[in-house]
């Protein structure tokens, strides 16, 4: 499944912060988003995936196919390891939860309360929640965030095997994860102001 | 003109620019007229009606009392069509005549209210009964607090104009709901409608004409003061979005 | 679904979940009646159906503002907006769990308390029967309130301004319920009326819920 | 000039005064927000235009 973005315009509190962005994501290959604090990375995320609509332009092939993981984990502390895997998993309609365990070195934490986990724990159980989705496109946000080196190589291990398998990866990070994908630098897409006598639609 | 082209000429008010200087060019027409007929009414009402013969002079509370009452439920019927228009096609303006509307049908609601309070004080010996109309306009009066709360608390104006508009969608269907929960709960002491189209049965002449122009007058003052402050929050909106502008940066 | 479900009452249920506060909160309100207006037996016997749906509905209100602020604090409103299941199901799903977690202990421990306030016996079926129907929509109507103010700092004060209104209808009909039945008056049409509004708020009130988180999540 | 209005003159009274003074406060909220926010618009207006 391809992901195409034509001539994308998105607006952060109505403020337009992207625009005339193009971009193409093939089975199998990763883009890795890269500008500043506050040009609308996340933004840009939030609109591939759904959340919200763009301005202008089309986001084709992301319907049901995304996963998106956030700056926030979705994590319940009050439930177990397993629980929580295990909820996401059922509501994706996916079953096993003991590779995605496996994969970011959770299976000894299983039955821990997830409240009791580490900043670094919690985003790798946040993480493993795309292995359990069975989507093959993932919106990763500042994935890497309070990640030590280890869990960064395995995260990494993750998104490569993610890829081998015909998946494809969109991810905002300043890392360089030694992952073969084009980097899209979004710093040149940023919205021109509009001068402040055309007074439109959008008050501007 | 074909009608597509008249409502495409309609439409054209949706732009912000072009309905403020529209509004500005009617204004005065309205602002005058509305203050030339609430006089002539309320004057013509207070100083040359008679009394009535049951009761008395308090009568003439009908020029203040029914013509509020009628625009409180019409402020809240405007509300819901614009909020609908901005639901629908996403003009901005819409959504904001929404907003402006709330507060001028707070108003109105209060007026219905106090003097309906003032009025029944003699009539039923009473300030206030839970008569089935008077508790509807309490209750209509609630649903107006909760929308312009729901305004004033949302920063984003988009994402403001989008939940309000759903709120009075909501809201009106509830507050429909609660009229006829009302009218279950308690059979009221209020008299049949005042006002309808076979007068004859309910209003007297006299009593009728200055109501008429009283109801004028009070419709002119809402769309003066809509149409005003409509303006007032665009150009309130304009502020916020070129300062956020300014913030993201040049 | 089920999923949503078991994980909602699971997290109720679990420490710090707020299982209870409601209930407990019910009793509080019922016992301070009395002392506000009098021990008078027949007093409160008069009065016992509307205390008690008042408390009821206010105990619902309590615990409307955890309902979905805690799922769209820590991101798992986003998530599960990406996710297959729509947000319709969604908002359905937690209005049914703030159901069986608050309105249902609600409408088994009423008449406990309507023993406390003197309620006539004939009156006890019928309050539980009118809050069994009722309680659905308080949930439904509050789970509308929690999504239109779910991304507001304090928006625990403005749920309430803006739910209580939409609660009249069902407490008119519901109290209604009770009162007549309470004095041994025919129930049928005010029942009808509370389940109608009932149905009417179950089978639309989730489109207008999940159109709201909509716009809240973007 | 003053119509009798008999043992309700307080009420009619009141209630013409608590119903004008309402439509007052109304109208000139309205106009003293509107002023003020024109104003503002139009400072706001002349400093961007002038840093471009």
């Amino acid at each position: 499944m391809t992901l195409t973005v034509t001539d994308l315009a998105i607006a952060r509190g109505g403020v337009p912060v992207l625009e005339g962005l193009s971009f193409t994501l093939a089975p199998g290959r990763a883009l890795i988003l890269r500008g500043p604090n506050g040009i609308g990375k996340t933004t840009l995320l939030r609109t591939v995936a759904g959340l919200q609509p763009p301005l202008a332009g089309r986001v084709e092939g992301a319907e049901e196919t995304i996963a998106y993981a956030g700056h926030a984990d979705g994590i319940k502390p009050p439930l177990t390891v397993t629980e929580n895997l295990k909820f996401w998993a059922q509501v994706f309609g996916t079953g096993d939860i003991a590779p995605a365990l496996k994969a970011f070195a959770l299976t000894d934490l299983a039955d821990r309360q997830a409240g009791n986990l580490s900043a670094g724990q919690k985003r790798r159980l946040g993480l493993a929640r795309m292995l359990v989705t069975g989507r093959p496109i993932w919106a990763l946000d500042e994935p890497t965030v309070s990640l030590d080196r280890d869990s960064v190589a395995m995260f990494a291990a993750a998104v490569r095997a993610h890829l081998g398998q015909g998946g494809a990866a969109l991810i905002a990070t300043h890392i360089d994860l030694g992952l073969e994908g084009e980097v899209l630098d979004v710093g040149p897409y940023k919205a021109r102001p509009r001068p402040v006598e055309d007074f439109d639609g959008g008050f501007l | 003109m074909s009608i597509a082209a008249k409502a495409n000429a309609l439409w054209a008010y949706a732009n912000p620019k072009k309905f403020l200087a529209t509004t500005e060019r009617v204004l005065p027409f309205f602002w005058a007229s509305a203050a030339i007929s609430l006089v002539v009414g309320l004057v013509w009402g207070f100083f040359f009606t008679p009394d009535d013969y049951k009761q008395g002079s308090t009568v003439k509370i009908i020029y203040l009392h029914v013509p509020a009452a009628l625009m409180a439920i019409n402020a809240w019927l405007m509300m819901l069509v614009t909020s609908l228009v901005w639901l629908v096609r996403r003009h901005h303006v819409s959504a904001l005549a929404a907003r402006a509307a709330a507060p001028v049908g707070i108003v109105m609601t209060l007026i219905a209210l106090a003097t309906g309070a003032i009025w029944g004080q003699p009539m039923w010996g009473t300030w206030w009964a839970w008569d089935p109309r008077l508790t509807s306009f309490l209750i209509l009066f609630l649903f107006y607090l909760g929308y312009v709360a729901l305004w004033e608390a949302i920063e984003n104006p988009d994402t403001a104009a989008d939940l309000t508009s759903v709120l009075c969608l909501v809201g009106s269907v509830f507050a429909l709901l609660s009229r006829y929960a009302v009218n279950f709960w308690n059979q009221g002491l209020h008299q049949g409608a005042s006002l309808s189209l076979d007068k004859e049965e309910n209003v007297a002449d006299v009593f009728f004409f200055p109501l008429l122009v009283c109801i004028a007058g009070f419709v002119l003052l809402f769309i003066a003061l809509v149409f005003y402050r409509t303006g007032t929050e665009i150009r309130a909106r304009r502020i916020k979005a070129l300062l956020a502008r300014e913030r993201v940066g040049s | 679904m089920t999923a949503l479900l078991l994980r909602d009452l699971r997290l109720a249920f679990r420490a710090g979940g707020g299982f209870g506060l409601g209930l407990a909160f019910f009793l509080i309100v019922t016992v301070l009646v009395p002392f506000a207006v009098g021990p008078q037996s027949a007093l409160l016997s008069t009065i016992a159906p509307g205390v008690l749906w008042l408390g009821a509905l206010l105990a619902c209100l309590l615990s409307l503002d955890r309902l979905l602020a805690l799922d769209w604090e820590d991101g798992s409103l986003d998530l599960l907006a990406t996710a297959p299941l729509p947000l319709e199901s969604v908002v359905t799903i937690k209005a049914l769990a703030h159901w069986i977690t608050t309105g249902l202990p609600l409408v088994l421990a009423a008449p406990f308390l309507g023993v406390l306030l003197n309620l006539a016996p004939p009156g006890f079926l019928w309050l539980v029967v009118s809050l069994l129907v009722g309680t659905p929509a308080l949930s439904v109507v509050g789970t509308f309130g929690a999504a239109l103010t779910v991304g507001l700092k304090r928006g625990g004060l403005l749920l309430s301004l803006l739910v209580l209104p939409l609660y009249v209808p069902t407490l008119i009909f519901g109290a209604e319920v009770a009162r007549r039945g309470a004095v041994g008056m025919e129930t049928a049409t005010p029942l009808l009326f509370l389940g109608g509004i009932t149905a009417a708020c179950i089978a639309l009130l989730p489109f207008a819920s999940a159109a709201v988180l909509r716009v809240n999540l973007r | 000039m003053m119509p009798d209005l008999g043992k309700y003159a307080d009420t009619v009274l009141s209630a013409y005064a608590a119903s004008l003074v309402l439509l007052a406060v109304l109208v000139l909220v309205s106009l003293w927000r509107g002023r003020r926010v024109r104003a503002e618009l139009e400072r706001l207006e002349q400093r961007l235009t002038r840093n471009g």
